[in-house]
């Protein structure tokens, strides 16, 4: 029997959660899974404080929001060289400092993983249904705006 | 034929309302659809104002207004996402 | 008294070590200790198997090693706006699979962070004294060569 | 007036050697020494054969051919880095 390799050896996680995540064990769990890794590439998005930011409450569209998390990661997988690659994105009420979002991913050559970590951020800002809320310490909330440079970076690629 | 509409966000606590079951002809499209039912709610026409303020996804897939719907279908209408 | 932002609050952390590192905490340290950050970018090295290769010997010039990854940080923190970064790079016998460097940067855009990480590693790679020797299972090994590609990615900042 | 020499890597196993300590004459650069050095070292001659096979640094800082030597500086040879 002939075996050919095939896209589906590549390993993809995705999570829409409420808990945090470990970054550890992802990163330990992604590079047991996969094989001839060379090099992992992450991007770590955590709620930013300053100007009385309190918490970040992010909404999502259940189903979707996987099922866009998904499209993206597959994208990530027929675009660059990956042995594979982890996306979570955290739902719920979340403080200054809390972790949001997770990109890890996973290839034999360091530019691949890299490549792929910026397209998978930069695609996932304007292209998963998710949406924040600020919450301030004067009880006030507005909704984030989408803005021009998330849109210019997701059109970049 | 009926489609169930979510609103998300924003767009969810502009209209006060985050799901509903719409009614509508055979053969409407999305855009079809908003048209006709922001002439019952103005809320709605008001939020479509704005030029591209408005995402929209059919059956939890990104789409536009030429979309059509059938019946059953999930139409979901929101703001521009800011995930990430 | 006025205090003015000094570049010596961003936070630097250079290691050359022999023990492993945990990716984990030193995202966490890395996170407590820099402030108003919104994104960590991150690239983990780790011993590529492949070819009958069974660990790779990492050799380097104490105190010249540290020395040329901290100029390195210090390059970094002047071009990029970081609120911190971490490099660490093991030495010694590192079998298939083990974790060879950790690059961590925050910032409090994510442009920044990632930016940055591919600076650090493109410039590591060619520019501080460590050289690698391939032990294979039949009992041969070899010297890496530098590659022209790694010579370009550096050149390339 | 003294230098030590240090050997790293392919070149520390090529020469046999990790380090020496070498004494010169006043106002010689790395280059002079090299060549010197060369006339009674035919394998340090041949490992510098090679255009660009060899890193230099003194003091822990890259230099190039040009630097000059001071007494009890630590002059360092290898090729190319290989690091991450």
């Amino acid at each position: 029997m002939t075996v050919t390799p095939q896209t589906s050896e590549i390993v993809v996680r995705v999570l829409v959660q409420e808990e945090t995540f470990d970054v550890g064990a992802e990163t330990a769990r992604l590079l047991a899974d996969s094989d001839e890794v060379g090099g992992l590439g992450s991007f770590l998005g955590v709620v930013r404080g300053g100007g009385g930011l309190t918490a970040l409450c992010l909404e999502h569209y259940p189903g979707m929001s996987e099922a866009a998390l998904n499209d993206l990661a597959e994208q990530a997988v027929a675009r660059f060289d990956l042995a594979g690659c982890t996306v979570i994105h955290r739902v719920g009420r979340l403080p200054v400092g809390a972790p949001i979002v997770l990109v890890l991913t996973s290839a034999a050559h360091r530019a691949a993983a890299l490549d792929a970590t910026r397209f998978l951020i930069d695609r996932l800002k304007t292209g998963a249904p998710f949406w924040k809320r600020e919450e301030f310490s004067d009880g006030s909330s507005v909704w984030v705006e989408s803005c021009a440079e998330d849109d210019a970076a997701a059109a970049g690629w | 034929m009926s489609v169930t509409v979510l609103y998300f966000a924003a767009l969810r606590e502009r209209l006060g309302k985050s799901s509903e079951t719409a009614s509508l002809h055979d053969a409407t499209t999305v855009g079809e659809w908003i048209a006709a039912q922001g002439r019952v709610d103005p809320a709605l026409a008001d939020a479509f104002a704005g030029p591209g303020a408005i995402r929209v996804a059919v059956n939890k897939t990104l789409a536009d207004l030429h979309a059509p719907l059938t019946d059953g279908d999930e139409l979901a209408l929101f703001p521009p996402m800011t995930g990430g």
